[in-house]
């Protein structure tokens, strides 16, 4: 007979499931108040989300640093907390932008703020642990309420991103669980501390690097295509041109970052066994990816369309970051994208002020370059804002963005890999082009239609979370110093 | 005597014919069926895997792919469904207004 | 004393500054009066610093201030009066006073009057920072500026239109300005490179400093350090082959080519070789090439001047090879007496080019002598002037350019280079041959220019007047020749001539005397005669080959213009357009173009269909697995 | 006011902010005000700058980002001083001259905002700093040409941005390593330069690292083949634009090489005397043939500035104080200079609106004033005695005759080539007949135009008959700095090479 289990509830350590209850009970309540008056404002909903995920962002803060609960599956370490931290900050300045002075009806369905909550549990789920099946559990959580809500955009544009974006989700996951397979048959386990161990005593068996090597390449494929790296981000553009602009800023960010932490926590597994191979392979795709989304970038007509692309080279700039697996790499990947985060929301975000609710610019795109020509002259904060955000991401100093890149580089210079940091300089210069670009055509040039079709968008929270962005990217000389010093300290503590 | 190997030789050919169905069919549906297939196929993998190291994690992790591939199809069929009503086709090859 | 240094000094400054101040305000003739004045102070002082190192026997050294300072290295604004200096100093302010007040006549019409003055002084002030300065630095930036004023001057009437001429390279005076100033720059890289030599291998620019340290120097230093130095002077004495812009220069109004291109600025180079004569007679064959350049520019000037028509050519000619004589005798040694000659010829050149203003003056800028003729009746004054001047030139005694010249050419045998002698001697009859072909032409023989509808008139009085003092010096400068010897070689070196060359002075003397002779006397038979005998062009001698090659300077101006000039301008071009904009440009833009294409035809895998974009990915991954199963079985 | 340097740089940006409010008539009153108010500023720092002491003087030193080793770090010794005095100088007059009209309070700041970062990059000592100034200074400048240039302004802005970004960012790449090496050695992370200096670098170190610097450094001077940049910029940038990037904008390069790759790098600039000697031979003697090609005038000049930058980069490398002192001095000059005449040519496309050579001749006769200080500008240019141009050109090919006698006649042709492009220019508009009908009407410089020229010409012949003053406290700093190059340099070739002046023991043992 089996012995009945007794588990206290201490044990269980409950409350490092809280983040991820509160975001859950957040959306479940968002429901029930659509169910008692289904005729509320989406403010209401806009503000609700914010304070439940204030309440979130106080939960993490009160977390211990490396503690485990819940059976030991959740694992509670620095970077965990740092990226749920930066997922619940990077939502909660995302969520404001619903609030636009035309209506967009997805904005005033409940479910979908039920199901940007559903979402952020299923980051939460991914970074707050090493448990393969939880971290499968938390992407396919997060994966499918995101498909859903880029298909609430109710454009046909929007039908085909989601649909393109959830078929290759689902080939991506497959190719996760038959990683995980081969991981769990190589070692007997699925918790990563103890597959590291396993794995650590087999390395030298005649063989098994083939099943080492294809599992790793198996869950490479699968956060390959979460990470947008060459060959396997090509569904990012066209998504993020089907999706709301907001919404395509935050994917190039919050999704990314979770997916960053599993890659740090499996990927660093390898290199540490000293699976070189591994490391040589992520290297060879940051810098194909970088290069050839950036040579893209160059040619594209639609700005929205250029900054996928562009999102698209900054992950393969900080996938260079993973691979060098030092502290230093790991911390610029979220120095990185703390820094990156608001000048590309930001960035976004001008993007949506000038959405128009029914009429495109044109047939093939909603934001081409023209769209934009003399923006100085009709807007001229709006331009000069767009400017800041632009060169922020061209990196040049003293704008956010540069002090990511420049301890990207640090980092890449002192693990030795000094060609890796001339390769992202030379990157960088030509991603200055496309960004430019956008520059030369709102301020050199007149513009090109009707004056106002530029801001019919724009509303006071808008411009407030669009005033948060400007002041984050260029005053981020004062602040880099404190993040740079907590993150430095939460990775190392977790011993990456 | 069929071993460990063999399950594992079955999964990894219902993988691959899970993979050439993605990559062959042009209509949607037929498309998440493959997907289906591939994570069946995952499925027995975990499965016989578990049998051999007499540890349940992986019949845990079999039974959490067959929940996920269900709310996976709930969701795809849903997108599908609004997809159909607006393009009257469920066809890849008609699905490229963006490009480039 | 110092105040009569800084009055010599700064007089023609102050003067250059006065009229730049009204440089742009309508012509007044007191401007002149007032530079002309102050010109004169300063030529009162120089004299009476003159005296005063002629009593004294001392040089008067002053500094200023520093220039720069840097490294270890120290110039300072220093300037010496000592032999030398002061007799460039006297002869410099002598002539350009008088310049001076006869530009007041000349130029009277002009209305750019002011600004001849301040250029003219200016120049003058240049002339003097070059001859007082006390090292090799102040000395340039004399030479450069001297270079820039005659730019200025040559350049004066600005406004003339580029007109292609036959005869004559030169097109306009402006042309004329650019080409003096570029070759007159060739030259002054050697100099600057002199000046770079000295000061790595001495520590110093100060002549004293310099000269002090010249025995401790190798012989291959002094040899390059004297020749760049003698470089420099090739170019501002107009010495072959960076002659051809002197002659050029007479584009400049008159009173300019007699100060500048006749008296003064030419002769800097000769001043220099005399100014550095121990770092020359350190190196012997250096100063045996100068003295064979000279030689050879001597009478390649004068074979030249033989056929010229253009009255301000010929004394330009004359000019180039009076200069040859003077470096034939600096590089014999005989500093000196090259030194003596050079006042001298300052004295009867700017004269012969004063009253060949007179004649332009009355003929309204007509310069070719051809058109002339028996214009001694008109222009008494002038023609006696001329005339003197031409006999001084021609080497006849009493006059100047006897007794200087007799020295150069005997000095020329007293080195036993018999073949310079000779040359010095043909070129010295050649000499007296075209300076009295130019006066009978102009001012005997038929009347030729009643015809062609001029009217020419005498000058003004005080013109004449203000000329008075260089024929004076012109007759009687030759006499003082023994005085001078003893006040100057206190500071040059003694010359003395041979037992054998004494004995033989007189007979030397009459060779010259001789040529000379004969020269004006063929130029009498030929030019001065009227009625039947009277000159006539001949078409034939005209058509002949040897006559076609002086006329066109030994196609020297040619030979630049076609290997020099127009190969610099069409390399000029390639650069531009084939070499910076075809290849170094393109290449730039290759590269971003590169980048670009190479973006468009990446972009295609974003076909946008679904069916595509799951092949990349399912590719991608077997790739990654062959990879990673072909490395697993490799390593 | 021991933080003098840092209200330097930050009271141009400050005004620059505020200058949106101000009214836009009034706008170009205000930016004289601002530009003469930070001139004043410059020129108290002169005065109160210690003329004795060669080293870093009004130090600044406040950490920013500690565990990136970056802080903000500020100093002026007597190299960067007058530079700064000339950024200033030039910002003011150039804005004096300013005839634009269309959009003036951008203009205005924009260049307040150019004027800040251009001071900055001249008084960091952090690296991190620096290179924020420097890339901070592209983006006015790209406005500048891009918004007020001709027909081509686009390409010649982006190209402008695009060339300079991606050699500076190999720069960076090369600052990052040094930091990382110094880390090594320390175990602390800095960016100060004067922390560098400290490092004594393995010479294969010292020549990849020189090489990175030279990249970034070399395309901003413009040293060819790095040039092609130039002439489309000169040619499409309104008049402000030309004066600040040749007198400015250019030596922020060759300042580069002062601050950074000669004491940090001794040995590495030894060796890479020849092969930059070569290339500002190049410079020379090319771009100055390609000068005289010209057809637009504006184009001679910017061409010209390429080649007088190839003199400086020759007495850079000269290694001893002559040429050194002089190069450095030879920036000021060049500054000047250029700037003016790139201000002479804007005043004359303002009156014509074309810059094309073959549509003037004759000017000097309508514009006499003009041509007058134009032909100062030409012989300072083409380094005339007692101008500016001659001290520093002077000292540059005297110090260089040390180092290599054959390459110093060789760059020494520039005074010839130069007097041949620049006398060709004078020729063809000022001189001839005045037979253009339109050139007939022209109005002579008025008074702001005069005005603005006149204490150039002033400082034009003050400096080159008296350059005691700025070269005396140049030299004191470029003695030190070669004392200290001889004492680090680790081969005996640079230990050869590198040639301190006598006079300067004594500093040596002052310190």
């Amino acid at each position: 007979m089996l012995e009945p289990i007794h588990v206290s509830l201490e044990s269980l350590n409950l409350i490092t499931l809280a983040p991820m209850l509160i975001a859950i009970a957040g959306g479940l309540i968002i429901l029930i108040l659509d169910l008692i008056n289904g005729k509320l404002h989406k403010s209401l909903y806009v503000m609700m989300t914010i304070l439940i995920l204030f309440i979130d962002f106080g939960a993490v803060l009160g977390l211990n640093v490396n503690e485990r609960g819940f059976f030991d599956v959740m694992l509670i370490d620095g970077i965990s907390i740092i990226s749920q931290l930066m997922i619940i900050g990077g939502s909660m300045i995302f969520i404001p932008l619903a609030l636009t002075s035309k209506r967009f009806h997805e904005y005033s369905y409940p479910e979908f703020f039920a199901l940007f909550l559903f979402m952020i549990a299923g980051f939460q789920f991914m970074v707050a642990t090493d448990n393969l099946i939880l971290i499968f559990v938390g992407i396919e959580t997060a994966s499918l309420a995101l498909y859903t809500l880029i298909a609430l955009h109710n454009r046909s544009n929007s039908y085909e991103a989601a649909v393109k974006y959830f078929t290759m989700g689902a080939l991506a996951a497959a190719f996760f669980a038959m990683g995980s397979a081969v991981v769990y048959a190589l070692t007997g386990s699925i918790e990563l501390y103890k597959v590291a161990e396993v794995m650590a005593t087999r390395l030298n068996e005649t063989g098994l690097m083939i099943a080492i090597f294809g599992s790793s390449v198996l869950l490479l494929v699968a956060f390959s295509f979460k990470l947008s790296l060459f060959p396997f981000h090509t569904w990012a553009p066209d998504v993020y041109e089907g999706a709301s602009a907001p919404l395509a800023g935050y994917m190039s960010v919050i999704p990314k970052i979770a997916a960053f932490v599993v890659s740090i926590r499996l990927f660093g597994m390898y290199i540490d066994l000293g699976v070189e191979w591994v490391r040589i392979v992520i290297l060879v795709m940051a810098v194909l990816t970088m290069t050839l989304a950036n040579i893209m970038a160059l040619v594209q007509n639609d700005v929205k369309r250029m900054l996928a692309y562009s999102s698209i080279s900054h992950a393969g700039f900080i996938m260079a970051a993973l691979a060098l697996d030092t502290t230093e790499g790991n911390t610029a990947i979220f120095l990185y994208y703390a820094l990156f985060m608001f000048t590309n929301l930001g960035a976004f975000a001008m993007l949506w002020i000038s959405r128009h609710k029914k009429r495109r610019f044109d047939k093939r795109y909603d934001h081409p370059y023209e769209k934009f020509a003399g923006l100085v002259q009709i807007m001229p904060m709006g331009a000069v804002v767009m400017g800041i955000f632009m060169l922020s991401l061209a990196g040049v100093p003293p704008f956010s963005v540069f002090w990511g890149k420049i301890y990207v580089m640090q980092a890449a210079v002192n693990a030795g890999y000094i060609w890796l940091a001339i390769v992202m300089a030379l990157n960088s210069a030509i991603a200055a082009y496309y960004y430019l670009k956008l520059v030369v055509y709102m301020f050199l040039k007149d513009p090109v239609k009707d004056v106002d079709i530029v801001y019919y968008n724009i509303s006071k929270p808008l411009m407030v979370i669009i005033g948060f962005a400007t002041v984050a990217t260029v005053a981020a000389i004062f602040y880099v110093q404190p993040l740079v010093s907590y993150l430095y300290y939460m990775i190392s503590a977790s011993g990456y | 005597m069929i071993g460990l190997s063999h399950y594992l030789i079955v999964s990894a050919i219902i993988f691959s014919i899970g993979l050439v169905g993605v990559l062959r069919r042009r209509n949607l549906l037929m498309l998440f069926f493959a997907t289906e297939v591939m994570l069946n196929a995952v499925n027995i993998a975990f499965a016989a895997i578990s049998h051999y190291y007499n540890d349940l994690t992986g019949q845990m992790f079999a039974f959490f792919i067959i929940a996920i591939a269900a709310s996976e199809v709930a969701v795809g069929l849903g997108i599908l469904i609004v997809l159909f009503k607006k393009h009257g086709s469920l066809d890849l090859d008609d699905l490229a207004s963006m490009r480039g | 004393m110092e105040n009569l240094v800084y009055i010599a000094l700064f007089a023609p400054f102050v003067s250059s500054l006065f009229a730049a101040l009204f440089g742009m305000t309508e012509r007044k003739i007191w401007i002149g009066v007032v530079a002309s004045m102050l010109l004169a102070t300063s030529l009162v002082a120089s004299i009476t610093l003159a005296y005063t190192v002629y009593t004294t026997g001392n040089a008067i050294h002053v500094t200023m201030m520093d220039w720069i300072n840097a490294g270890d290295l120290n110039i300072p604004f220093g300037f010496v009066v000592d032999q030398v200096s002061v007799t460039m100093m006297t002869v410099v302010t002598l002539v350009s006073t008088v310049v001076h007040i006869y530009a007041i006549g000349y130029m009277d019409h002009d209305k750019s009057f002011n600004r001849f003055f301040s250029y003219l002084s200016a120049f003058v002030f240049s002339m003097m920072i070059l001859v007082m300065s006390d090292n090799f630095a102040g000395l340039f930036i004399g030479w450069e500026g001297v270079g820039v004023c005659s730019w200025l001057l040559i350049g004066f009437w600005y406004h003339k239109p580029d007109v292609s001429k036959e005869e004559n390279p030169s097109v306009s005076p402006s042309w004329a300005a650019n080409e003096a100033f570029i070759m007159n720059r060739i030259a002054d890289l050697g100099m600057l490179v002199g000046i770079f030599v000295i000061y790595w291998n001495t520590g110093s620019l100060q002549y004293d400093e310099v000269f002090a340290q010249l025995p401790y120097l190798s012989e291959s230093v002094l040899t390059i350090a004297a020749i760049t130095l003698f470089i420099g002077a090739m170019g501002k004495s107009a010495q072959f082959p960076l002659h051809t812009w002197l002659t050029d220069a007479m584009e400049g109004p008159t009173p300019v080519s007699a100060l500048i291109h006749a008296a003064t600025m030419v002769t800097a180079g000769v001043f220099l070789v005399i100014r550095a004569n121990p770092l020359f007679a350190a190196v012997p064959d250096v100063s045996f090439f100068i003295a064979s350049l000279g030689t050879f520019v001597a009478f390649y000037a004068a074979s030249m001047a033989l056929v010229e028509r253009d009255l301000k050519r010929i004394i330009a000619y004359s000019t180039l090879s009076q200069l040859g004589y003077m470096f034939a005798a600096a590089g014999l040694g005989a500093y000196w007496i090259a030194l003596f000659h050079l006042a001298a010829h300052a004295f009867f050149k700017a004269l012969l080019f004063l009253g060949a203003g007179n004649v332009m003056h009355a003929m309204h800028d007509e310069l070719d002598i051809f058109k002339m003729g028996d214009l001694r009746k008109k222009m008494k004054g002038t023609w006696i002037y001329m005339t003197l001047a031409s006999v001084a030139l021609a080497g006849l005694p009493p006059l100047a350019g006897f007794w200087s010249k007799d020295a150069i050419i005997e000095t020329a045998f007293n080195e036993h280079t018999y073949f310079l002698w000779i040359m010095l001697v043909i070129t010295a009859g050649m000499t007296a041959f075209y300076s009295f072909r130019q006066i009978f032409l102009t001012f005997h023989g038929e009347d030729r220019h009643t015809a062609l509808g001029f009217h020419p008139h005498e000058m003004y009085t005080f013109v004449l007047v203000a000329m008075s003092p260089l024929a004076v010096l012109a007759t009687i400068t030759g006499w003082f020749m023994k005085e001078y010897e003893a006040f100057i070689t206190k500071l040059l070196p003694q010359y003395e001539m041979s037992e054998h060359t004494h004995h033989l002075a007189s007979y030397l003397g009459l060779i010259v005397i001789f040529f000379a002779l004969s020269g004006i006397a063929i130029a009498y038979l030929k030019y001065a005669r009227t009625g039947d005998k009277a000159w006539k062009r001949d078409e034939k001698i005209e058509s002949s080959f040897l006559y076609k090659l002086l006329k066109n300077q030994y196609f020297v101006p040619k030979f630049y213009e076609e290997f020099i000039t127009k190969p610099y301008m069409m390399a000029s071009e390639v650069f531009w357009t084939k070499v910076d904009l075809k290849i170094v440009d393109a290449t730039v833009d290759n590269i971003a173009k590169f980048f670009y294409t190479s973006g468009d035809k990446t972009r295609s895998m974003q076909t946008g269909n679904l069916s595509n974009y799951l092949n990349w990915m399912a590719v991608g991954g077997v790739m990654l697995l062959v990879i990673a199963a072909i490395s697993a079985m490799i390593g | 006011m021991d933080n003098i340097l840092s209200i330097l740089v930050f009271f141009p940006a400050v005004a620059g902010l505020l200058g949106f409010v101000v009214d836009k008539e009034s706008a170009r009153a205000y930016g004289i005000t601002v530009a003469a108010i930070e001139f004043l500023l410059s020129l108290w720092l002169w005065f109160s700058f210690d003329m004795g002491n060669a080293g870093m003087q009004f130090v600044e030193l406040i950490p920013l980002i500690p565990d990136m080793g970056i802080s903000y770090y500020l100093g002026v010794d007597g190299i960067s001083l007058f530079i700064l005095i000339m950024t200033t100088l030039m910002t003011l007059i150039g804005m004096a001259s300013m005839g634009e009209t269309k959009n003036i309070k951008n203009m205005i700041v924009t260049l307040l905002f150019l004027e800040m970062t251009m001071v900055g990059v001249f008084v960091a000592l952090d690296a991190i700093i620096f290179y924020l100034f420097w890339e901070l200074s592209l983006v006015p400048m790209l406005y500048i040409i891009g918004a007020w240039g001709g027909p081509l302004r686009i390409y010649a802005s982006i190209k402008f941005f695009l060339y300079t970004f991606t050699g500076s960012l190999i720069m960076l790449v090369g600052m990052l390593f040094v930091a990382y090496i110094y880390h090594n050695l320390t175990g602390v992370w800095s960016f100060a330069i004067t922390d560098w200096y400290a490092l004594v670098l393995p010479v294969d170190y010292q020549l990849w690292l020189f090489a990175a610097f030279f990249v970034g450094f070399a395309i901003k001077v413009p040293m060819f083949p790095f040039h092609t940049w130039i002439p489309y910029a000169h040619g499409q940038a309104p008049t402000i634009g030309s004066v600040i990037l040749a007198a400015v904008l250019l030596k922020m390069g060759t300042y580069g090489f002062v601050r950074f790759s000669l004491p940090m790098f001794p040995d590495a600039s030894v060796m890479a005397i020849t092969p930059i000697a070569v290339l500002a031979i190049i410079m020379v003697i090319y771009t100055a043939m390609i000068a005289y090609a010209q057809k637009d005038m504006k184009q001679v000049i910017a061409y010209s500035s390429v080649s007088h930058m190839g003199i400086i980069m020759l007495g850079l490398f000269a290694m001893n104080a002559e040429g050194l002192s002089g190069s450095v001095f030879q920036m000021l000059s060049h500054g000047i200079v250029s700037g003016a005449l790139f201000m002479l040519v804007g005043m004359i496309y303002e009156r014509r609106h074309t810059k094309l050579l073959s549509e003037f001749g004759g000017l000097a006769a309508v514009m006499p004033k003009f041509a007058v200080i134009f032909g100062v500008m030409l012989m300072a240019s083409v380094g005339l005695p007692l101008t500016i141009g001659f001290v520093g050109e002077f000292l540059v090919l005297l110090g260089f005759y040390h180092v290599s006698p054959v390459i110093t006649v060789l760059a020494g042709t520039s005074i010839i080539l130069g007097a041949i492009y620049m006398l060709r220019v004078m020729k063809l508009v000022f001189f001839g007949p005045l037979d253009n009908e339109e050139n007939k009407k022209l109005k002579d410089l008025n008074a702001r135009e005069t005005w603005s020229l006149i204490p150039l010409v002033a400082i034009v012949i003050w400096l080159g008959v008296y350059p005691k003053p700025v070269l005396q406290p140049i030299d004191n700093s470029v003695k030190s700095l070669l004392v200290f190059m001889e004492g680090k340099a680790r081969t005996d070739e640079a230990k050869d090479m590198i040639k301190t002046a006598k006079t300067s023991t004594s500093i040596q043992e002052a310190k």
